[in-house]
């Protein structure tokens, strides 16, 4: 079931390549709507009652002497983020109808590649089956960048390819440190994720914390935690529409889906002791993220760094190692990847109409696109976590994890390193975050109307299509169901709470459990010393 | 000291309540207060997104409808509900772990009166911008956002926990953001949204984090729980937690920030760019209470903390005074009031820390009708004059054909808001300002007299400009917003129907609203409500049953209305009688005139201290730490390799021989390895 | 055991050597180089001899490597490419001298007809095809690029440090092998599928009756089965000693039953070599549409050349 | 079939090809002729082949010589692929010299 899921967007995009390029927009639209409509199956076939396990399990021998397996199984996390996936491909795919017009078939060919790549990350039960997954995402959005970018696309592609690549190498590099311990072990090779796990779990907490570095190397990067995430906003600035749609929707949640299914079950121990670190890290990134978005004047680098700050509650939720942090990271991973995928859907609308990306060239957009403005301020008030949109639970319960983490409720322990502190500071983000998006739409949405001097703009003409000037159907098409689900998550955020609260609660026991063993060794350890 | 004191108080929380009033089965649907406007709002919406649909006006229409119903059904709860309390919970919303904040409702007397507050006001303002707003090109958006805030107000109010609560708070701040930048294309309204929404969101901070806090110390957010375990903590007499203590101050800095007061006042008074009625509606009327209210509803934790309510009432005590004498020196009429805003915002607060939650309850209550009058006055005379409101350029209104009605409830308003007899602003405000010499506290007694001396400074800037406007010698010009061309008479429009209507309701409102809480403390009804709901206390007896001058719920009625009439006497010396007399004055005392009239500077304050630097910092961010230090840093990284290969590039000369040489050497380095390691 | 010592020896002196030899402007030198090398080569050769003959060699490999190492040194180090080509023929020669030592007549064959025969022709064709025309004052003139070798002292470090690397690594590593590797087949296993080579010899033995055929041959007990045409009397026929499976047969054999698609692949290849080679041989046409200006001048393709190097 | 060959005579024919196949890359490396440089590569092809029958031998078996088919095969079409770019680029410009063609340097 989950093959054929990977296996649609590939055969579509066979399909795009052998057909001609006029109808390579709708075969990709159909194609990826198709696996929408499949995940929607995958989804009616999970059974919520037992979510933490591995369900729709698959699994086929790939090189047999060294334990590698194809092996496909989701559990309700993961099968939120391949919804996600499948749901914003198509949309992303649907809003770049007009904007590409060269090489259109290889555009929707790298589109559909990369769909199938997520969602191989996200189905993946087997390491190197992940971990091809992960690394072959980066393969079509290189391309996306490098061809169908904007100016300075040569050097973002580079520098995106490398970022990302140096990090993940190193991730690999304790990934199969992890697999060779286990066949240090037990003498025999196995790349099943679950078994590693155990015997990472079982390592001392200096291996753990090794392996922890290893991971967190490609995973931070990906997230992108600060200080390494200055590949991002020269990516989402150069990168086409759907690219940057794709990219902020889906593959950051590569790094923070990364920590959740590796780096926390693998070195719990290690995880618990350097989580204050990381979540120095996540605040610092919020606040340097959200000081750095006010000054810009590039309208898509601003949404970029918005990731950055955005990202750091998500991670801050994680290293918060309780059952709302989690969760709410969890849930913030949904909700950053449609309200900010959303926004750049915005953005690019607009940059198709001007051609420009300066917020000093456009102003009061307001006035002639309301259509337009409602949306984006819509998803604007998403994004700076207005309560009753998806935003807001998200942050909500990412920073009250973070509050809440290790503090007693009612005497009642709950898990976790960090404390009141952390949360406050994060929360100060909020604040950070509702400047710079009122910055934003203050200069783009509203003020006074202007737009750039079009004298340049002749020679573009014959190479777009002429659009209305406010949203065509298809745009409101591709826009509405976003909004409606980022509505709807936010007056039923029970839609995803409840689904992933087994299998928040038990990654959160394995770690808080794991990070208690370890500090009961060492204090046995020091009393034997004495 | 409040300790002291709070033995003598019952805390009356609302479980404590239940023993005299069960609670009640509603049987009118409660959801209806929310639902009827958001069906409005998503109507009015749908117009606005369509351009050159006809059917936009229809839209105050449907508003007025909307917010009607949602009155009405008020009104049916408040009769329903009475003096006990109900909960009704609509739909699960977010419940996770432990974690339980459904989106349900909560009603006691209290909430009650907000609801018809809310509602009552919104009908009316909506009445009024009906005609108001006739003609601007954002007819149909303008009731969409009205429609969106009632909802989100009456959501704030009708919150059971602190979460939903939240929502509210932030969806009225949003409402509040929409509607002052109205006028997207000024500068200065977007800018002014801008504003309001941040300083808010400092706010919001507060009451974030004092939700979580709460939640740690209660295990739940939900007011009925902490109310109940605030209650057996009380009881138990064990020493009340640091962190138990730190949660009033969060949710203050929240209250505060959404009431303006110091320091977080600044956004008001720039929020009168929106459209009159929306600074009628939310910046006069209800959403500014919400401070107020949310302390209100809140007060058994605030009676835990040993400073909380003495900062509260300090606090106020400040604004009110602040905002007075900012008030004073203002030419614009909207100004002024929106700082008179800030000041009686100041009393509520007030009398919130003095223990006089009814007093401060019913100053909303009251302030509610008399701001809005106020507001709406304003209007009709910015709507008629072409968005004319420098009281230097206005005289005499009251004598031109067509304002009488105007002038009549603007007179009534300025008396209620100066505290003249038997207005309602004198019940409301004498209240108050007896109860804080009533209750003991760290240095209530100066509260006291610092807001009686505000009393007359409020009676003097009310009635300047009222003398000014609408009485003395008759001369106007038009505003800016008047399109005539030279030579062409400016003809002031004269308000319709709808704005007369309104403006007598309300004017009417402002006189006999204080009726509703005449009998002072808990016996009348207004007391009796708010008895009834969590922000009940009992003040200690005996104080209140004095003789005339050692009860100041006595004398306080002769020396407010002493003070106030002064005021009102000064202000018609000078601005009335002996305008010149005025303009020497301001002469004498030009530097603090100024300053005054330059809000103290508070703005360019902020400017330099708060954003500029973060801006600074920002801008150092950005260009030293990622464009220099971390890309500076990976270039390095980057520059390693680069380093290397331009080292052997001579060997990378393109010539297939260099490569292979480089491979031979290769393989033999390799091999020699291999060779020495094995 | 053999001498390392020696060998290294060798091999520097067999770089020394080599670099004497190799192409250079009045290169004065190269008898130091010839005696330097041959004297390596020979030291090589004996150290080889000493350090253990026999199992095999013997003294045609001793003749036959000191020509193909020979005749490869004077093929790089000649400057004239007629005369390398035809030195590695003498090399491609002596290969195969030595491929008949090691019983591979086939491919001792193959490799003349096809190399020496066949590649090495198209080479010197194209060696005078390519080779500049010598004007009439100097008909012994070279060229600069085939008068002097480039950074030769490099390469020949390079080159022999390999070298030295591998003979050590390969004395190394040859030591942990056994002597003579076990043989997992019986001789003349492939008899088994040759039926009619058995049946051709059987029957030139007259050890089966005309109209009779072979059924199956069990090649371990050396007997074969035969049987009438008409499919009855069946009966063990015992094979000649004299019937051996050459090599020839075993490569058929081991090509057409082991690595029957290898060998397609490799037809396949050859014919898109074929294709490829016309290709790109093929005269330029000149005047088509797309730069019809071109004329049919040496000089209009250099220029065209260079407007491609200006693209680069 | 003779009899294999012994480790000792295996060292023999490989030192052999070592020499060969380090000559051919000398002089491959050295020479400037481009002609000279694909000989040269043959040069190691021989080399190698030389190795392949010796194991082979060694081993007792004919797949050594079967590879070698293969080798001769792929040395055939490189040659004759070789030569024809040789001719091409001979027409483009008359020298034989690789420095002279290094456009394709990065």
């Amino acid at each position: 079931m989950l093959l054929t899921l990977l296996l649609i967007p590939i055969l579509t995009a066979f399909a795009v390549i052998l057909r001609p390029a006029r109808q390579a927009a709708l075969i990709a639209t159909i194609g990826s709507t198709a696996a929408f409509a499949w995940s929607m199956l995958v989804w009616r076939a999970f059974d919520f009652g037992d979510s933490a396990a591995m369900q729709v399990t698959a699994s086929w021998t790939w090189i047999e002497p060294l334990g590698l397996r194809l092996s496909l199984g989701v559990d309700s996390i993961a099968l939120l983020l391949v919804m996600l996936t499948a749901a914003l491909t198509p949309l992303a795919i649907l809003g770049s109808w007009t904007a590409i017009t060269q090489r259109v078939r290889e555009f929707y060919l790298w589109m559909l590649i990369l769909e199938a790549a997520m969602l191989g990350v996200f189905v993946a039960r087997d390491l190197l089956v992940f971990y091809i997954a992960f690394e072959f995402t980066l393969i079509p959005m290189y391309f996306l960048i490098a061809v169908y970018g904007s100016t300075n696309r040569a050097r973002a592609s580079i520098v995106f390819f490398l970022y990302t690549f140096t990090g993940s190498i190193l991730t690999l590099v304790g990934l199969l440190y992890v697999a060779w311990a286990h066949w240090d072990q037990y003498g025999r090779w196995t790349f099943d994720i679950a078994a590693l796990t155990a015997t990472a779990a079982s390592m001392s907490a200096a291996q753990q914390a090794w392996v922890l570095l290893a991971l967190c190397c490609g995973f931070a990067v990906k997230v992108p935690l600060f200080p390494v995430h200055t590949w991002l906003p020269l990516a989402h600035t150069e990168a086409p529409t759907a690219g940057s749609v794709i990219l902020a929707a889906v593959l950051l949640k590569l790094g923070t889906y990364g920590l959740y299914r590796f780096a926390m079950p693998m070195c719990p121990a290690a995880f618990h002791e350097y989580a204050p670190l990381i979540a120095v890290l996540c605040i610092v990134g919020i606040i340097y993220g959200a000081l750095v978005c006010w000054v810009q004047r590039d309208m898509k680098r601003l949404i970029a760094y918005s990731s950055v700050s955005h990202l750091g509650f998500c991670v801050l939720g994680l290293a918060a190692i309780n059952a709302a942090g989690v969760g709410g990271s969890v849930m913030y991973m949904i909700n950053h990847g449609l309200s900010t995928g959303a926004l750049f859907l915005c953005v690019g609308m607009v940059y198709e109409r001007f051609h420009t990306r300066s917020l000093d060239e456009l102003g009061g957009l307001a006035r002639r696109m309301p259509v337009w403005t409602a949306f984006t301020i819509f998803f604007v008030l998403s994004s700076v976590g207005l309560p009753g949109l998806n935003g807001f639970v998200g942050e909500f319960l990412t920073f009250f994890g973070a509050f809440t983490s290790g503090q007693p409720v009612q005497g009642l322990p709950t898990g976790g390193p960090l404390g009141p502190w952390y949360g406050a500071i994060a929360a100060t983000g909020m604040i950070l975050a509702a400047i710079y998006l009122l910055y934003f739409a203050g200069h783009l949405v509203f003020g006074a109307y202007h737009l750039p001097d079009t004298s340049h703009a002749g020679h573009d003409d014959h190479a777009h299509v002429r659009l209305p000037r406010d949203l065509c159907m298809r745009e409101i098409a591709v826009l509405a169901p976003l909004a409606l689900l980022c509505f709807w998550l936010g007056v039923q955020p029970g839609a995803i709470l409840s689904r992933i609260e087994q299998p928040v609660s038990e990654i959160v026991t394995h770690v808080n459990a794991a990070a208690d063993r370890s500090m009961l060794i060492t204090a046995i350890d020091e009393s034997e010393d004495r | 000291m409040i300790s002291a004191a709070g033995a003598q108080l019952v805390l009356l929380s609302s479980l404590a309540s239940a023993s005299d009033a069960a609670a009640v089965r509603l049987n009118v649907p409660v959801e209806w207060i929310v639902f009827a406007p958001l069906l409005a709002a998503l109507l009015c919406g749908i117009l606005a997104l369509r351009t050159g649909d006809a059917r936009a006006r229809y839209s105050g229409a449907i508003c007025v409808a909307g917010i009607g119903l949602a009155f009405l059904t008020s009104v049916a709860i408040a009769a329903s509900v009475g003096y006990g309390f109900a909960h009704e919970t609509v739909f699960e919303w977010i419940r996770f772990d432990r974690l339980r904040a459904d989106f349900a409702f909560f009603l006691d007397p209290l909430t009650s009166i907000m609801l018809l507050v809310v509602t009552g006001i919104g009908t009316l303002v909506a009445v009024y911008a009906s005609e108001y707003m006739r003609g601007d090109r954002g007819y149909a958006r303008f009731f969409a956002f009205v429609s969106l805030f009632i909802v989100a107000m009456t959501t704030l109010v009708l919150a059971d926990n602190l979460i939903l609560m939240y929502l509210g708070w932030e969806g009225v701040g949003l409402c509040s953001y929409l509607l002052i930048g109205f006028y997207y294309e000024k500068p200065a309204a977007v800018a002014a949204a801008k504003k309001a929404f941040i300083v808010n969101r400092i706010g919001d901070l507060g009451f974030a984090l004092g939700i979580c806090l709460t939640y740690l110390q209660f295990g739940s957010v939900e007011f009925a729980v902490i109310f109940e375990q605030v209650e057996a903590l009380r009881t138990s007499g064990a020493e009340i937690p640091t962190a138990i203590e730190a949660i009033p101050f969060l949710l203050m800095l929240g209250a505060f920030g959404k009431s303006a007061q110091l320091p977080l006042y600044v956004w008001l008074p720039d929020a009168m760019e929106g459209p009159t009625p929306v600074s009628a509606l939310i910046h006069a009327a209800t959403m500014v209470t919400a401070g107020v209210y949310l302390i209100a509803r809140t007060l058994p934790l605030f009676l835990l903390s040993e400073y909380a309510l003495p900062t509260v009432a300090w606090v106020g005590c400040l604004t009110a005074v602040f905002a007075a004498t900012i008030g004073m020196a203002q030419y614009d009429i909207k100004r002024i009031f929106a700082y008179s805003t800030v000041s009686q915002l100041g009393y509520m607060f007030m009398g919130l820390g003095v223990l006089s939650s009814v007093g401060a309850t019913f100053h909303l209550f009251t302030h509610a009708f008399f701001k809005a009058a106020l507001f709406l006055g304003c209007g009709a005379v910015m709507h008629g004059f072409a968005g004319q409101l420098d009281l230097r350029r206005l005289s005499g209104l009251g004598r031109v054909p067509g304002w009488q009605i105007v002038t009549g409830s603007m007179l009534v308003a300025c008396l209620a808001l100066a505290g003249f007899p038997l207005t309602s602003g004198f019940f409301s405000k004498d209240m108050i300002l007896a109860e804080a010499f009533v209750t003991a506290g760290p240095g209530y007694r100066a509260i006291g007299w610092i807001g009686l001396l505000t009393a007359g400074l409020t009676a003097y800037y009310t009635f300047r400009v009222f003398f000014r406007v609408f009485l003395g010698p008759v001369h106007f010009t038009a505003g800016e917003e008047h399109h005539g061309g030279h030579g062409h008479h400016f003809h002031p429009h004269a308000p319709g129907a709808a704005i007369n209507v309104v403006l007598i309701v309300l004017g009417a409102g402002a006189i006999f609203a204080g009726w509703a809480g005449v009998g002072g403390g808990h016996h009348g009804w207004f007391g009796s409500m708010v008895h009834h709901s969590t922000a009940a206390y009992e003040a200690p007896a005996g104080a209140a049953h004095g003789g005339f001058f050692s009860n100041p719920h006595q004398w306080m009625m002769l020396a407010s209305s002493v003070v106030g009439l002064l005021g009102i006497g000064v202000a018609a010396y000078l601005h009335l009688y002996n305008r010149a007399a005025a303009e020497r004055l301001r002469r004498s005392i030009l530097p603090v005139a100024v300053l005054a009239g330059h809000k103290w500077c508070v703005d360019e304050g902020y400017d330099l201290l708060v954003r500029r630097p973060l801006r600074f910092i920002g801008h150092v961010c950005y260009s030293l730490g990622d464009t220099l230090i971390i890309n500076g840093l990976v270039a390095l990284g980057g520059a390693v390799p680069r380093l290397i290969g331009a080292a052997v590039r001579p060997m990378q000369n393109g010539r297939l021989q260099g490569y292979g040489l480089g491979m031979a050497g290769g393989l033999a380095t390799v091999i020699i390895i291999v060779w020495v390691m094995l | 055991m053999v001498q390392m010592s020696i060998i290294y020896a060798a091999c520097v002196a067999g770089a020394i050597g080599l670099l004497f030899l190799l192409p250079r402007r009045g290169n004065r030198w190269w008898p130091i180089g010839a005696v330097l090398g041959g004297g390596a080569l020979g030291a090589g050769l004996l150290a080889l001899a000493r350090g253990g003959g026999g199992g095999g060699v013997d003294l045609f490999f001793y003749l036959l490597a000191f020509l193909a190492i020979g005749a490869a040194v004077r093929m790089i180090t000649h400057s004239r490419p007629v005369y390398a080509a035809l030195y590695f023929i003498l090399v491609v020669l002596a290969t195969a001298g030595l491929f008949v030592q090691l019983a591979a007549e086939f491919m001792a064959f193959a490799l003349i007809i096809v190399y020496a025969g066949a590649i090495l022709i198209t080479y010197l064709f194209v060696i005078m095809l390519a080779q500049e025309a010598p004007d009439d004052q100097h008909p012994d003139a070279l060229t600069e690029y085939d008068a002097t070798a480039r950074e030769p002292v490099a390469a020949t470090v390079a080159g022999f440090v390999l070298l030295a690397a591998l003979l050590g690594m390969m004395y190394r590593g040859t030591g942990a092998m056994p002597a003579h590797a076990a043989a997992h087949r019986t001789a003349d296993a492939e008899l088994a599928v040759l039926t009619g080579k058995v049946q051709a010899a059987l029957r030139a033995a007259d050890l089966i009756r005309p109209g009779e055929t072979i059924r199956e041959v069990d090649a371990e007990a050396r007997t074969a089965v035969a049987a009438q045409d008409s499919g009855d009397g069946l009966r063990t026929v015992a094979l000649p000693d004299d019937l051996r499976v050459s090599n020839v047969d075993a490569v058929g054999v081991s090509l057409l039953s082991e690595f029957p698609v290898s060998l397609e692949v490799a037809g396949v290849i050859l014919m898109l070599a074929m294709l490829g080679a016309v290709v790109l041989a093929r005269k330029e046409r000149v005047g088509t549409p797309r730069d019809s200006k071109s004329g049919n001048t040496p000089h209009d393709s250099q220029s065209l050349i260079v407007g491609a190097e200006g693209a680069l | 079939m003779t009899e294999p060959l012994s480790i000792l005579a295996l060292n023999h024919y490989l030192l052999l090809s070592a020499v060969l196949f380090v000559i051919g890359f000398i002089g491959f490396l050295t020479r400037r002729n481009l002609i000279i440089m694909f000989l040269c590569t043959e040069l190691m092809f021989q080399a190698a082949a030389i190795a392949m029958i010796a194991f082979g031998a060694y081993h007792g078996n004919v797949q050594g010589q079967v590879f070698l088919i293969f080798i001769l095969t792929i040395a055939a079409a490189e040659a004759a692929l070789a030569l024809a770019l040789v001719v091409m680029l001979y027409r483009r410009r008359p020298t034989l010299d690789a420095e002279k063609w290094s456009e394709l340097k990065g």
